[in-house]
């Protein structure tokens, strides 16, 4: 580091004390300081305790001894839930890193946006095409805001000020839909079948699979909904609509999702990315952004005017409409929509389908050989995905911290829960990414816990 | 470089179009174990239309389409408001070590205390740098923080049974997502005219002030990158008042080290950490939007925040939610990248940093300022914070040529345009913030090419109405686009149909 | 994109004269432990002129100069003799896996297992390709392959007591690199005519070989782009000379599980796995040049060589100096990045992949061969293999065309230029690779736009002889660059005088 | 993978079974085998055994499983010798993972090629400027190849057939000599002073810092070596000339060296990078590619010419002198070049010098420690900058053992040596980027050792 106390004053300011005695000449001021002179005198320059400043270098070390603090991801790990682990391309990597993708922002200026906007426009495409829905924006934070968001935008078109949610539901998503329905005072009804939907209700809300790794036919309930008057909201893996009927297909009116485990790695739960697709008939209601295409004003040089991209319908927006606006969206998960378009691009359809039936499979082979273990029984209660309850000789805590001691990360206690199925159950997945080594390791481990032998 | 591309309509041909039947980018691998029972026919997809491409042609369309973008890397990005500076490679980096990557959200808080441990030294310092001790690193943005701040909000004024306060006062120069995010929550919104210096005028205020008002929303400095001179005595006010005090934080880059939003009484505050503290914008997010807050209100944080455990605890750090809390906005953790990212910036500026990154930046657009003033009107005059707003009005009126017009010209001299029409309260606005992280000598290239504008604008009006004339693509048809939208591919003959 | 680039003299200003000083790009750590003792004045420097950038600055110069270069992943890149194919980006990412990039080349080998297996493996698969057995993956580049196959013959002849043989037979059709690697190890080279139908002219050798002859070098497919007709007898003749039959494995992308080497009768052939085993050519390497040879060459390879270690041994695979090897050629084991590529491609191909691979690469060039037939003269017609060359000599002759012309003009169309002049046979050559990986649609797109550079040709040829006009730059002055060389930065007055 | 047989072949092949039946067709074939018809028959498509094709998910597997056999590059490491491990600036991979770097060629074509070609040109300011050469080409292989041919550069202008080369030397730089002067017929004469070199020398060779890590005075090499008639090449560690007199300005003739370290990780010792950089005088004999700084013929549009940069006197090069070529040099390491021109740009002068100041200081701090260690010497023989030899109560194969067995991985043992000082001594090696934890565990280890308590 340079000790010139005309130096820069870190790497990432370039101006110099030379630099700025030429800039604070111009402005007649002797200091920078001088500048701040109109705050509060008695807060000014507070003593501000932080640690002291890294090198690069440092920085790297203090990182690297923090992420080994943590437990490798490599491990063999059966944690699903909502975060899945998936084969993700490199080439997706290597685009998003492009820094012109990177270092942009929200593309006001389509001139020079035209990659950011494109992109999302082909994002908007795969989505809609995934869920068979009409129209997607450019992405919410995440599957369960959207899901939330998907219920304001139902109690507005419905005017009703009810919302039933169909369990099971992600108990996560759950909270974040009562912590926005708390914002329009928006009841919040569990239900355990459509039939308990009434005239009250804005909409239906069902995850697919569901919270227990079922698949759901969303027909019936999206004709219940109906039939109620409200709308059919499915909160849907996207991974999984590989194989799975495409909600809009059954009757949804809007598709929610998480394109988080297709982008990237988990990274503790985010960056993540909320899918939000619906029917054109909601479209003006929408919130977040929404990409259209269009032409040039004006051809150059008398050229038929070229195709182009551009934010539109931005009525709805916050910076237009304000407090009447569909939503406060701003800055959304860009980059991660990004990566996810060009994982599912790269996929294409019959990567994509045959990834979802690899996990299909593996999934299911795996279960099969835990309930042939003495002690161990998947709790069979109809066709999933890649998610099953597994109950065995040991109550869920134990069993988990069983495998712990053998380096395995155990599916997610579900035993509290009222379905009687998850009596002592966890929760295991299995996903086209676990590698057979993990399973094998786990049959391995579970079949020593039943027979007492140790770690 | 792809020179083709100058010529070829790229726009016309997505992947989608691109895409011959059989073609693919990567292989999948087969499963070749024992096969499970097929399921129900009608849970099943029928077809799925995506592009099939190889893995070659893939490559190539999307690095073309990163060619059609401008970021900072590319070149000065004043964008006001949204504080487009450089941010340093080595964080991101760091945020994607494999060790933090890999770890599940719902993994045992025993397997993650790495992460925690860096979530918890960045709320410790976030809450030094804000003086607000309480802090959630849940939101996911800005506007989510806002949400999440109002929602807090509504939660204790409920408690304290005042339900009835229903009414947030907003100054008129606020940015969207505050009245948006207000009403989101069910509280009506008032704005209120800024005084004639740019600042809010305790008067205008006083006058709304009763006990319907739950709470003020005011951004510091203003969107008008304006110190607000009475901000002592608001904050009296609206506490007079029996209302809470929120601050919008976004534009936190020129007060770092050098005042802090609870020192003058602020109760709770949402900070942009992508604007400030180092996460590359991606085209539009991921960000984070945190919250702090007093520790009064402590208890209303949204979910989760990270504790330390109890001493003699096997682990150090522990996921909480805070008794009162007004619950989760999303299903996991918030943007764990971003926080990283966040958390190394800090780290390797330190407070000597932090204060030398504030006073460059206010120095910059205290510079530009003084350069463009002799070019452009600047209506609320002085010392700016970190940008300054000027207004294209006598351009328009002289010379008919819009804001709009100018902020396209910029693009064929190789700068990104700044922000234009916002605040909504300065006519034609152009919203110029350069950074810490500009040079001196690009900060008088783009002051130069600015005022060569001026000059074109009188001369040459034409050349402005038509620019830009070497972006890859001119200007487009917005209204069309918004009035016939066309929001997706769709197959060869549907499209016709549409 | 950076707009401003195109009207920027941005080769006017290099890092150096960006530099302001006291700007910095990154902090690094201070030592704050007790000091050694100084070291004495005689033996430190005093100045040293290095560019003063901040890292923003830093990066966005980079950035800027990338955008100037094209690359595969720009466009169609048919560069002959240099298979610029897509290479796949999942191989750099296994390749540069922390396990493979971190580990020291003197590290002990039974801490190396990993990498030291794949190494093996891929001289096992090569081996297996070429069909000669002994491998020695150390040879840094192509050239570098030839020098130690160059080097192996004259070691064994030496051995084998005939130091005498110091002449080496080149096709004039060979790549310069043969003629300058057999000079390298003190051989004369005898350039051979190609035959009329640009086959080697088994007549022409067999009036060169006499005892004075160490070798014959042959690329196969040759730089034609032709199947060598009599490579059987060739072969023949050479061994009945007592001479060793070279090849210039640099073309095996053709070749890929059709036919090999060993099977042949090669005594030793070098690769180019830059070429046809995916690495990037990165501006002009790092590449590798594994050299191949027949058992009784093996104990001549150049070290190291990777070997199983004994069955009882607590490691599995050795690093290996060959009894007679040539030595080193580097101080350490080669270019491993590239070698892991190469390992990861065949592995993600299999034999399978490897001939799909080489037909549709023939195939690609012969169908662009149809396409450009009717436009430019063929000189050696019928079918190629991998590429097909063409000349410009009717172009020129007609129109006062040039092939450099006919290149420069490619680009204005958004394609990289053929090689060009090379092999020197064959007047005005266009030497045409498509490879692979380029769609039909992208074969048909470049064969139109020859066509119509043809047709320009005759209408317009000074739209030829003033291109590129689309380029980030025109036409640059090599003859004064070669006679007054300016090669390094030099200070403002430095400059000046030079 | 579709199994469609009209399918493209491999992800990396986007021709299809029907692009190629379409194909096929115009050039009045069936199958693409006929295209093969003028090979010998006999040896056409022979089975040849490789390993069963893997998925893009496989193969990562597959490598991960074998990165994972290699020791943890993260672990204490106390070996050099030739090889590195240094602070690289995170922008340096950043810029050089750039497709329009990574994915083009030789610069043949300048006008779509100026970003390799000035990227080039600021590669050989940077070497000219860090070693006091005037002259530099683009970068060879590596430091070891690039003094080989040094060597051969000095017997073509001084027309004599032998070489000196000064011990203490890099064995296999030594090795390398040796290979390339066996084509030249060139004797390779090992000397230990400059005192012995005669009038049939075509050069002297000599390390810096030397083989032991000790640093030479150049200058009365330089002057010997001038005064026997031959020139004076010197191998110099680029990084420590941050510190040390640049090799120029004490006469040397010639300089070369290895940048893999700055460039990135170690990576098993390749790719390399081999600096080359010579007086002017010697420039129209220089191996390699060399680029030069030019203008435009015309000014585009009426403007000033622009300048740009060119591959340039390539009448030395191979592919138009061919046998009479200054070397046989063709592809060569120019994204090494690339990483380390950014290297040691991002750390400036400031940075590099403080970055080799800090390495000095941490090894002296730390060869001070050993040395202080009951039955532990550093031998003393004089200026050193980042590898010193430590003499401990075991013998060196011993010692190493004894520390692999605590995870440590000890300097070289380079025992068997000529050098007196090398008896019984391991070159231990400490650099800037070595964290104080391993250098405190390595003493803590050895002071464990010298105490007899075990591992
Ligand atoms: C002043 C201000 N407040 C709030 C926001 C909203 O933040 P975000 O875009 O992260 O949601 C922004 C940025 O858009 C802003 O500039
Ligand atoms: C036919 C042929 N032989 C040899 C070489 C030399 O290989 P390299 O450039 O890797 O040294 C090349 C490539 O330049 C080539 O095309």
């Amino acid at each position: 580091m340079t000790d010139d106390p005309g130096g820069a004053p870190t790497p990432y300011i370039p101006n110099t004390g030379a630099d700025q005695a030429i800039m604070l000449e111009r402005l007649g001021l002797e200091r920078v300081e001088q500048l701040f002179d109109q705050l509060p005198a008695q807060y000014r320059d507070p003593e501000i305790e932080l640690p002291r400043r890294l090198s690069e270098a440092e920085l790297v070390g203090a990182m690297r001894r923090r992420a080994a603090a943590n437990r490798d991801g490599d491990r063999p790990s059966f944690l699903g839930a909502g975060a899945y682990r998936r084969f993700v391309p490199a080439v997706v990597q290597h685009l998003v890193s492009r820094s012109e993708f990177v270092t942009s922002y929200t593309p006001y200026q389509p001139e020079i946006s035209q990659g950011t906007l494109q992109a999302a426009f082909e994002y908007q495409s795969v989505v809609c095409e995934l869920t068979g829905m009409d129209v997607s924006n450019t992405g919410m934070y995440d599957a369960a805001s959207a899901t939330a968001e998907a219920c304001l935008l139902a109690a507005r078109v419905t005017k009703r000020q009810a919302v039933a949610v169909l369990e099971p539901l992600h108990p996560h998503t759950l909270e974040v839909i009562r912590a926005y329905g708390a914002g329009s005072d928006l009841r919040v009804d569990v239900v355990t079948s459509a039939a308990e939907l009434s005239e009250e209700h804005a909409c239906l809300v069902a995850q697919q699979p569901d919270f227990l790794g079922r698949i759901r036919d969303v027909e019936p309930l999206a004709r219940a909904a109906h039939d109620a008057g409200a709308l059919c909201v499915v909160a849907a893996d996207p991974f999984a609509l590989g194989v799975l009927r495409a909600p809009g297909d059954a009757g949804a009116d809007i598709v929610t999702g998480e394109g988080r485990d297709l982008a990237g790695p988990l990274n503790f739960g985010g960056p993540s990315l909320g899918l939000f697709a619906a029917r054109n008939h909601f479209l003006r209601q929408m919130p977040g952004r929404i990409v259209g295409r269009t032409k040039e004003l004006h051809g150059a040089d008398g050229r038929e005017p070229r195709t182009g991209y551009v934010l539109t319908l931005q009525a709805r927006e916050q910076f237009i409409r304000r407090s009447r606006a569909t939503s406060n969206f701003s800055t959304g998960q860009a980059l991660v929509a990004l990566a996810f378009t060009i994982a599912v691009q790269a996929l294409g359809p019959v990567g994509l389908r045959c990834s979802a039936e690899l996990c299909y499979q593996r999934a299911h082979h795996a279960a099969a050989r835990i309930d042939a273990l003495p002690g161990f029984t998947v709790r069979d209660t109809g066709p999933w995905f890649q998610e099953f309850l597994v109950a065995g000789p040991l109550p869920p805590e134990e069993l988990s911290l069983r495998l712990a001691e053998r380096g395995i990360q155990a599916g997610l206690d579900v035993s509290g829960r009222p379905e009687p199925e998850t009596d002592g159950a966890l929760l295991f997945c299995v996903t086209e990414a676990t590698p057979d080594e993990h399973i094998d390791a786990l049959v391995q481990a579970l079949s020593d816990i039943s027979e007492g032998r140790h770690a | 470089m792809t020179s083709k591309s100058d010529r070829e309509d790229i726009g016309a041909r997505l992947s989608f179009d691109r895409s011959v039947s059989g073609r693919r980018a990567v292989d999948t691998p087969e499963w070749d174990g024992p096969r499970a029972e097929p399921l129900p026919e009608g849970l099943t997809r029928g077809g799925l239309r995506l592009p099939e491409l190889s893995q070659g042609q893939l490559v190539r369309y999307y690095t073309a389409l990163s060619h059609l973008n401008f970021g900072v890397d590319s070149g000065t990005y004043p964008l006001g408001s949204c504080t487009m500076k450089y941010n340093p490679k080595v964080n991101d980096e760091v945020a994607g070590l494999p060790g933090f990557a890999g770890v599940h959200p719902l993994a045992p808080e025993v397997e993650v205390q790495g992460t925690l441990e860096v979530l918890f030294e960045l709320q410790e310092m976030l809450g030094a740098i804000t003086g607000l001790p309480a802090v959630s690193l849940a939101p996911a943005a800005g506007a989510q923080g806002e949400l999440a701040g109002m929602l807090m909000v509504k939660k204790v004024l409920q408690e304290r049974g005042e339900g009835e306060r229903r009414r947030v006062i907003v100054p008129d120069s606020a940015h969207g997502t505050n009245p948006a995010s207000a009403a989101m929550v069910g509280f009506t919104v008032t704005e209120i005219p800024s005084g004639p210096g740019g600042s809010m005028d305790p008067a205008a205020l006083e006058r709304e002030l009763d006990d319907t008002v739950a709470a003020l929303m005011v951004t510091l400095p203003n969107t008008l990158g304006l110190w607000e001179r009475d901000i002592e005595r608001v904050v009296r006010l609206v506490h007079d008042n029996g209302s809470y005090v929120y601050g919008d934080g976004a534009n936190l880059n020129p007060l770092l080290g050098r005042i802090r939003f609870g020192d003058l009484g602020f109760d709770v505050v949402h900070l942009n950490l992508h604007k400030t503290f180092s996460t590359p914008h991606g085209g539009g997010g991921p960000g984070a939007g945190p919250v702090c807050a007093t520790p009064e209100l402590a208890a209303y944080l949204p979910a989760p925040v990270i504790v330390p455990a109890a001493v003699d605890d096997e682990v150090r750090f522990r996921l909480a939610r805070p008794t009162s809390s007004i619950g989760r906005l999303q299903q996991f953790h918030g943007n764990i990248g971003v926080l990283l990212r966040a958390y190394a910036y800090i780290r390797t500026l330190g407070l000597d940093g932090l204060r030398a990154t504030s006073g460059a930046a206010v120095l910059n657009a205290n510079y530009l300022r003084s350069l463009l003033e002799e070019h452009y009107a600047l209506p609320y005059p002085g010392t700016v914070m970190h940008e300054a707003v000027f207004s294209g009005a006598r351009q328009r009126r002289k010379h008919g040529v819009r804001t709009y017009d100018i902020a396209k010209r910029l693009i064929d001299y190789g700068f990104h345009p700044p922000t234009v029409y916002f605040p909504l309260i300065v006519e034609e606005a152009l919203m110029i913030e350069p950074t810490e992280t500009e040079a001196r000598e690009d900060i008088e290239a783009f002051a130069a090419t600015m005022a060569a504008i001026a000059e074109e604008a009188a001369q040459d009006p034409d050349v402005l109405h038509n620019a830009p004339h070497t972006a890859p693509i001119s200007r487009l048809d917005e209204a069309t686009a918004a009035r016939r939208p066309e929001l997706r591919w769709w197959p060869g003959e549907q499209a016709r149909e549409e």
